[in-house]
This record gives C-alpha cells, structure tokens and sequence, in this order.
C-alpha cells in the first residue's frame, strides 16, 4: 500500500524524508480501518462475550475500537450480538438504517448468522435477511480470540478497500425493500413458515 | 427478495395514553400492589391530581439502550426529569426455547436450558438435570461426587454473575473502571469453566445423570488461585465504590419495594432480601448438600438500590465460604450414576462389551426414556428462585419444559421502583433488578 | 377387595374440596374451574403467601390421559405454583381448562405477580383470563397470528439440506 | 503591525482547519440519505408520535442560570489577565461584580429552582420477624454504611 508499507517493512530508515505522500484514498481507508467503533447491538449470550472482549484481559481497544457507542450516529461497525428474534428484527433494520455511511456489520455467533440451534418459529434464520452482513464470527458464543479476528479481517477488508467496490454495486442495501406501508398487514414474512 | 414491515409498534403492549386505560391497568403502570387494598384509594387520589396529559412526554428506553441490560424495551412516562409510569415491553429476545424444549430429547435439553440465563448458565442446567432425575426417581442415588461437583460449579457460577454485576453496575452509574476490574474477575473464573467443561459459557457440563466428564488435574490449585486472589481485590472495590459518598447518594433510598409488594409480586432472590425477609432457597429448601454448609444469608434492611448491590457483594464472599468447605470433603468416586438405563457407560467398557456399546448407541441416538409423571425442582441461581416444571408421556422427549425464570417476575417490580424517581434513578433500578433477558422472554 | 378400593377411594385427602395427589413426593391439588379462584384464596390465607410460577400445557397429544379422581380431562390445563415462606412448602395447584371457551378469572386481585405469567400463558396458548387489567400479548409481536405453544402449531423449522435429517 | 502577525496566523489556520475538515466529509464520505436517517434515534424505534414541544419550566430555569454565570466568567478573564495594573480598586470592583450575581443566585436557590429532584423514600423498613432457621446458616445483615441511623 505505497509508502506506509515502506515504514511498516524497514521502519523509519524506510522514509527518504520527513512526510509521508500517499493517495487520499489509502489514508482514509488506512485511518477507517483503524479506528472503527463498535454499535453496542448486544441481544444475547454473544453480547456477554461482546463485553469481554472489550474489557481488561482481551482489550479490543488495541485494534481501535477503543468504545462501544450506543448510538448509531457515532458508530462504523454493527456487531450483532446474538440471536435475532422476529419482534427484532425490524428494530435491527431501523438501527442500521440510522447508522451512519460508511458502516459495516459483523455477524457474530451462529445464531446470528444462520438462526443456530433455535431453528424455529421465533428466530430470524441468519441475520443477513436483514442487514448486509460482511463478515460472519463462528462459534456459540465465539470466544474473544474468534471476535478480534474477525474483527481483523473486517479491518484488512477495509483496508484493500475490495469491500467498498462491492458496496457500490448494490448500493449498501442487502437486496431488502423497506416498506412502511405492510406495517398494518400481516407478520413479519421472514424466513418459510 | 425479503420484504419486512418497517413497523416495530407493538399497538396493545404499549404504553397508552391514561384516558384509553382502565383503573386498574393505570394503577399497575404507576406502580401500585393493588393487594395492600387500604393504601389503593389514597394512591388513586394522588395519581389523578397529577401532571395533565400534555406536560407529561412518553418516551422510550428502547430495545437498544446501552444501559436496559439487553433488549429490554421500558416505556416511561416523564414529566420533566421524574417517571410517572413505566411499561416493560419484552418479547424481543423471545426465542421460542420452550417449544425447542419439546422437539429435543431430554439428552439434548442441557444445551436448550443452558441458554437461557447466560450469566449462570450452570444453574439453569442443574435445575434441569434435577428434575429430570426427580421423574426418574434416581434423584436420590447420585454418586457424591457428582453432588459436590455440582455445588462446586453453581457456586462459582454465582460467583462470576455477581461479579458481573458489580461491573455493570458500576458501569452504568458512571463508575466505568468498575467494568474493567469486575471483568477481570471473572475472566479467572471463566477461564477455570473452560478447562472443566471445554467452553467459557453456555457449557451443557451438569447432565440428567451426573456430570459431563470428572474435573480434570490440578483444578484444586486453580480454584484456590482464584479464591486466594479474589478477597484483596474485593477489600478495593470496597474502597472505590461502597465507601464512596457519590455511589452511596446515588444508590440509596433510589428503587425502595417493601417486604410485603415483594412477595405479593413474586420477586424472590437479592430485592426479596433487601426488604429484610430471610428467603434463601439454598438455606430454607436445600438441595444438593446446601445443609451441611456453613454460610450466612446476607439480608437488607431498606429494600433500596444500594441494599441489592451490598447484598450482591457480599453474597460473592459468602460463595468463597461455600467453595472452600466444597474444597475441604471432596470425595473421589464416580462423576455420573453408572445406571444404563440413563447415562452413556464409560468410555474402557465400549471396547469390550457388545451390551454396553449398544446402551451407549441407544442412549445417544434415541435418548432414554423418562416414566409418564409431572414435576417441578426449584433451586437458588444468582436472581432468585429459578424453578422448572417437566411434564413427561413416557416417551424421550419432554412434553412440556416450562422453566419459572426469576428475571421475568423481577421485572415486573420495576414500575413500583421507578415510581417518582428521575430517569437517572431507572438507570440504576434496572441495574439493580439485574435482569438477564436470556431468560425473560425465554 | 372391593370396600378396601372405596375405603382408599374416599379416604382420598381433600383440602379446600378439591382433592390431593401426590405426585413424586409433591403436593399437587386439582381445583375445578369454578372453585379456582376461591382455593387459590384459602391457600393465600392458609400460609401461602406467594405465587411462584402461573403457566399452560396443551394436552392435545395425550387425550387418553387420566387425571384421576373422576376428574374429566381437558385439552388445556393451568398450573399454578404457590410458596409459603413461612412453613417452607410449596403446592401446585392444577385446573382443567376446555378447549372450547378457554377463558378462566384472574388471580391478580389476589396475586399481582401474576399478571405478567396469565399474558405470557394467554400468548402462547390463547387462555383469555376475565378481568385481567391488560390482557394483551407479551412475547410475541402484537401482529402475531396463532398461539406458538399449541401442540397443534409447527414448529416453524426450515427444513435442513442434507437429506436424511429429520429438519 | 508585526505584533499582529501570530493572530492573523492562528485565525487562517483556524478557517482553513473548519474549511477543510466540512469539505472532507463532503467529498469522502460516501451519502446515501435515507428516510431512517433524517428520523429521530428513538433506541431503534420507528417513532410514531411526534415528539412534544412543551418541556417543563425548570429546564429553562437552570439554562439561565448557567448563561448568567457564563458571562460572569467572561468578564473576569480581562482582570485575570491585568491584576497588578489593576490593583486593589480592581479586585474591590470585581468582588462587587460578582456579589451582584451572588444575589440573584441565592434568590434563586431560595426560591427552589434547582429543588427538583426524586422523592427520595429511604425510611428503614420495619423488621421481618425472622422465620426460624432450619439449618447452621445464620443471618448477616448489611447496607447500612452511611445511612443515618
């Protein structure tokens, strides 16, 4: 990635100068991917381990995501914490909406990204029925380690920017029209009966 | 194409205006236990005389609130900075688990319950295994180590979700350092239930039958490491909130519920306590080998806010008394009833018995069957009596699992606590009913 | 034989006129659904001051169960869970409700903590509770058609890829 | 003229820092308005009712307060800034100054402006009779530190 590489390889002998050109597309994808806050989305057991990887002994702040802000305006990535219930489900897709350009979402744990053990008449079967999902965490509940790589591979996604194209072609919908008038009619149609 | 209705009102479970409620609902939402019938027609006086309906702003502490402890939805009504009503709304972390109960096999029901309250998941299990053995009437014959084991676990347990709480806790009041110590508590204990069940959560380890696997070498010195740590760095967190003026201010006389509402409402746990009643399930109705420990039951005197986070507090040395009497009679033995009929026989005997290979595949595929009856087990988890009722007809699955969470009835005593107080004070009224939304909407 | 079975017959323990079983070591009693809300009542004042736990169970799936002590079986039924601090004993009290008119009174004037256990029981199986302050859905979301506990309604899974599975 | 050098300097760079700072978001930032966004954040509530105008009276009450004792504050950087010039006639003025704000201030207290907190309800609720122990675990009682007695 030009000259950033250069430090990154030889460190500060690698400057011929004391400034650093690059293109402003690399600086901003350099300064987005690396300090990103988290949106606080935590529904279930996931958001306990949520919190864990943010506290003392995982320390999330050590990639940049110093805090969770619980409102969507001041946040980059959605991690959606557990399992998505159908009454949820168009709260979720409201707090995406409100956050602000450019956001991610981070799928965390399988009952977010598939509906999990609880295949049933309650939970929304995979999160990304909802919301554009980029990157999906394993595990129930994925331990802290699994969180901060995925969280790692969000940021290196950032940073080659192969993300952005891909956001462009589908304008940064998940292919999901929200209509306010089928408030009034019958239930939420997520998933087959 | 999925097309999903942007309408997240929920019409009827809302909060309405006071004109479209009945008296009685309005006296609910204001908080009043209609049993105490003489203090009714007072209340009602005061509560028409208030603020007319166009001062008053309903807003919402909605399903994403960085302080509702998960997706609890609370509808306030304010006037100014002071709740006049409030409304829980739940149901958004509903995840039909009682219905899952029914299509797995008792087998399989560990990892179904032990989702529900995710802070003491192992309580959620030993209520389960319990009454399952309870319908197989091998609920007396549990090999000692399985029992002492089991305490030993559900104790730690407690100990970790009290620790989170003083996190959140503190956390919510401002206090936000308190998160970072109280995690890295529980980080040890974590770290300990991952090298006895192989996971850090949600671990299905307390099994109809006994336990999972036996505790592995060298926990005894883990679990000394913990408890030899733990009462220094407790004597700091004494030192940095309960002798704080600021904590004290903004936790007493915040969230007051008297003996009486408390049991009309059902609440059991840390806010039955803090009003003074001595009810303590481990103490009043042992199970396990609760009798034979010497421990205190930590009761309040007001019934406030910062009775429940004393109580909490102390109820984590009263669980390192418990563990170190666990730790001195430890018996060695089997961890599980070596009856076929119902637990998988050990691994050695697979090789060389036909009949035990065929028990071991019966058990795993079918699962056992249970005999046609009804039964309810309750236990002490860390928010209070946490009880389940399985109906079985004979066949491996349950008919119906219906587990009474402590959490649901708890927060229903949260709109007589926020009563009169300011939005602030709800923050800490809801932190201090502790509420885990894993087993409220189950 | 036969007088010993009437002897044990009418020596069957009745408490409030509804009778006793024992069922694994506990006390249930089975109230018909008018005497309801005068048992829960008795029992109040008897010592049982707190109501644990109010909940469903549709027995669609059994219908030739027996309830014994004449009692005829319904689909539903509601079992009521009730404590008393003072003698440390719990009793569970078990009412037949028809499939037909599932409606029974309230136990809010008597118990308030029941509200929230008869919305979450009318949510999930349809029970309507007469003179219930807001008898309105808890669980589910308010558009919601059918009651999901009912044995009758599926499970709602979809069916998994592999073949073989049972979903 | 060259003493103003360093504040024409500072007042570029700051124009230029707010210039460049409004037009980077503009020109970076991909925009993709939508009716969700322009809505108020309602904890992930679609809102329905619109919120009310009236606010209680005591919010205003203490904006005023606040703004009054901001100007206070403003006029006194100048005296910070030239005591010794000033001497004691400056500090006798400035004391009069804000004695002025003092009065209005206890006016203020006196008539309850900032009284509007939460009925606080922490009498200490008449003892349980303890149900009698069944088992060696005694009773502890806590949360009394810093309560009256």
């Amino acid at each position: 990635m030009g000259v950033v590489q250069n430090i990154v390889d030889d460190g500060l002998g690698g400057m011929d100068h004391n400034f650093v050109t690059a293109r402003i597309e690399d600086l901003v994808k350099w300064a987005r991917s690396r300090s990103s806050w988290g949106a606080s989305f935590g529904l279930a057991c996931c958001a306990i381990e949520m919190m864990g990887t943010g506290a003392s002994h995982y320390d999330l702040s050590r990639f940049g995501m110093e805090v969770f802000r619980a409102s969507p305006r001041q946040a980059d990535i959605m991690i959606v914490a557990g399992r998505v219930s159908q009454k949820m489900a168009p709260v979720l897709r409201q707090v995406y909406d409100q956050m602000m350009e450019p956001k991610w979402v981070i799928s965390m744990g399988v009952c977010a990204s598939s509906g999990g053990m609880f295949n049933n008449y309650a939970i929304v079967q995979g999160v990304d029925q909802i919301v554009p999902v980029d990157v999906y965490a394993p595990g129930c509940p994925p331990t802290p380690e699994t969180l901060i790589h995925a969280i790692e591979t969000l940021h290196q996604l950032i940073e080659d920017g192969e993300i952005m194209h891909r956001r462009a072609a589908n304008n940064g919908g998940a292919g999901v029209e929200l209509s306010s008038e089928l408030a009034a009619q019958t239930s939420v149609t997520i998933g087959t009966k | 194409m999925t097309i999903i209705s942007a309408g997240t009102a929920e019409g009827g479970q809302e909060l309405l205006s006071r004109s479209e409620l009945t008296a009685k609902e309005l006296l609910r939402e204001v908080g009043s236990v209609l049993r105490l019938s003489e203090s009714e027609a007072a209340l009602l006086a005061e509560v028409e005389t208030e603020a007319p309906e166009d001062q008053t702003m309903i807003i919402n502490m909605g399903p994403q609130h960085p302080s509702t402890h998960g997706v609890l939805r609370l509808m306030l009504e304010l006037q100014g900075e002071t709740v006049l009503r409030c409304k829980p709304i739940i149901g958004y972390l509903h995840t039909g688990m009682e219905k899952t109960g029914e299509a797995l096999t008792y087998m399989q029901g560990g990892t179904n319950v032990t989702r529900m309250d995710y802070l003491s998941p192992l309580n959620n299990e030993l209520v389960f295994s319990m009454a399952v053995e309870k319908l197989l009437g091998i609920d007396g014959d549990i090999p000692e180590r399985a029992v002492w084991m089991r305490m030993l676990l559900s104790e730690l347990n407690r100990m970790s979700s009290h620790l989170l709480f003083l996190a959140t806790n503190g956390m919510d009041l401002g206090a936000v350092s308190m998160m970072l110590y109280g995690w890295r508590e529980r980080e040890d204990v974590l770290r300990f239930f991952q090298k006895v069940t192989g996971l850090r959560m949600n671990h299905n380890f307390i099994r109809p039958g006994g336990l999972a696997a036996d505790l592995p070498a060298g926990w005894r010195d883990d679990v000394l490491a913990i408890l030899e740590g733990l009462p220094s760095r407790l004597e700091e967190y004494d030192i940095l909130m309960t002798g704080q003026p600021i904590w004290r201010e903004r936790l007493q006389g915040v969230g007051v519920i008297t003996a009486q509402e408390a049991i009309a409402l059902g609440a059991t746990g840390p806010i039955l306590r803090s009003t003074g009643v001595a009810w303590d399930l481990r103490r009043d109705m042992p199970y396990l080998h609760y009798d034979k420990m010497e421990f205190d039951v930590i009761v309040g005197q007001y019934g406030d806010a910062y009775d429940r986070y004393s109580i909490r507090f102390n109820e984590i040395r009263e669980s390192m008394r418990i563990v170190y009497q666990i730790l001195e009679n430890m018996p060695s033995g089997d961890f599980r009833i070596q009856n076929k009929k119902v637990t998988p026989p050990p691994r050695a005997r697979i090789d060389e018995s036909m009949e035990a290979l065929i028990h071991h595949f019966k058990i795993f595929t079918e699962g056992f069957k249970v005999p046609v009856g009804e039964v309810y087990v309750a236990i002490e988890s860390p928010r209070g009596e946490i009880g389940c009722y399985i109906v079985s007809d004979g066949s491996s699955n349950p008919y119906r699992m219906h587990v009474r969470a402590p959490s649901f009835v708890n927060i229903q005593t949260m709109p007589h606590m926020m009563r009169g107080g300011l939005v602030a004070d709800a923050v800490a009224v809801i932190s201090s009913v502790d509420p885990v939304l894993g087993e409220v909407d189950r | 034989m036969s007088d010993s079975a009437d002897t044990v017959e009418n020596a069957v323990e009745t408490q409030h006129g509804c009778p006793v079983q024992d069922s694994l070591g506990q006390r249930v009693l089975h109230a018909s659904r008018d005497q309801y809300v005068s048992v829960i009542k008795a029992l109040a004042d008897e010592g049982y001051e707190m109501c644990v736990d109010l909940t469903g169970v549709d027995y669609l799936e059994m219908p030739h169960r027996t309830v014994g002590f004449d009692i005829q079986p319904e689909r539903f039924e509601l079992v009521v869970n009730l404590l008393s601090l003072s003698q440390r004993k719990r009793i569970r009290v078990r009412v037949q409700v028809p499939a037909d008119d599932a409606t029974m009174p309230t136990l809010f004037d008597i118990h308030p903590g029941t509200e929230a256990h008869e919305r979450e029981t009318f949510d999930m199986f349809g029970i309507v509770f007469s003179g219930h302050p807001d008898m309105t859905r808890i669980l589910m979301p308010e558009d919601w058609d059918g009651h999901p506990l009912r044995k009758d309604y599926s499970q709602g899974s979809i069916p998994v890829q592999f073949k073989g599975a049972n979903s | 003229m060259g003493q103003y050098l360093p504040i024409v300097a500072l007042m570029v760079l700051a124009i230029l820092f707010a210039v460049i700072s409004l037009l980077a978001s503009k020109l970076l930032a991909p925009n993709r308005p939508n009716s969700a966004k322009e809505a108020p954040y309602e904890c992930g509530i679609v809102p329905s009712r619109e919120p009310p105008e009236r606010f209680p009276v005591s919010f205003y009450v203490v904006a005023m307060l606040f703004i009054m004792f901001d100007i206070e504050i403003i006029f006194a950087y100048p005296y910070a800034v030239d005591r010794q010039f000033l001497g004691t006639y400056g500090f006798l003025e400035m004391v009069s100054f804000s004695a002025v704000f003092f009065v209005a201030f206890v006016y203020m207290i006196a008539r309850g402006a900032l009284d509007w907190g939460p009925i606080q309800r922490a009498g200490k609720l008449e003892t349980q009779e303890s149900l009698g122990f069944t088992t060696t675990s005694s009773v502890r009682v806590v949360g009394s530190e810093g309560r009256a007695a």
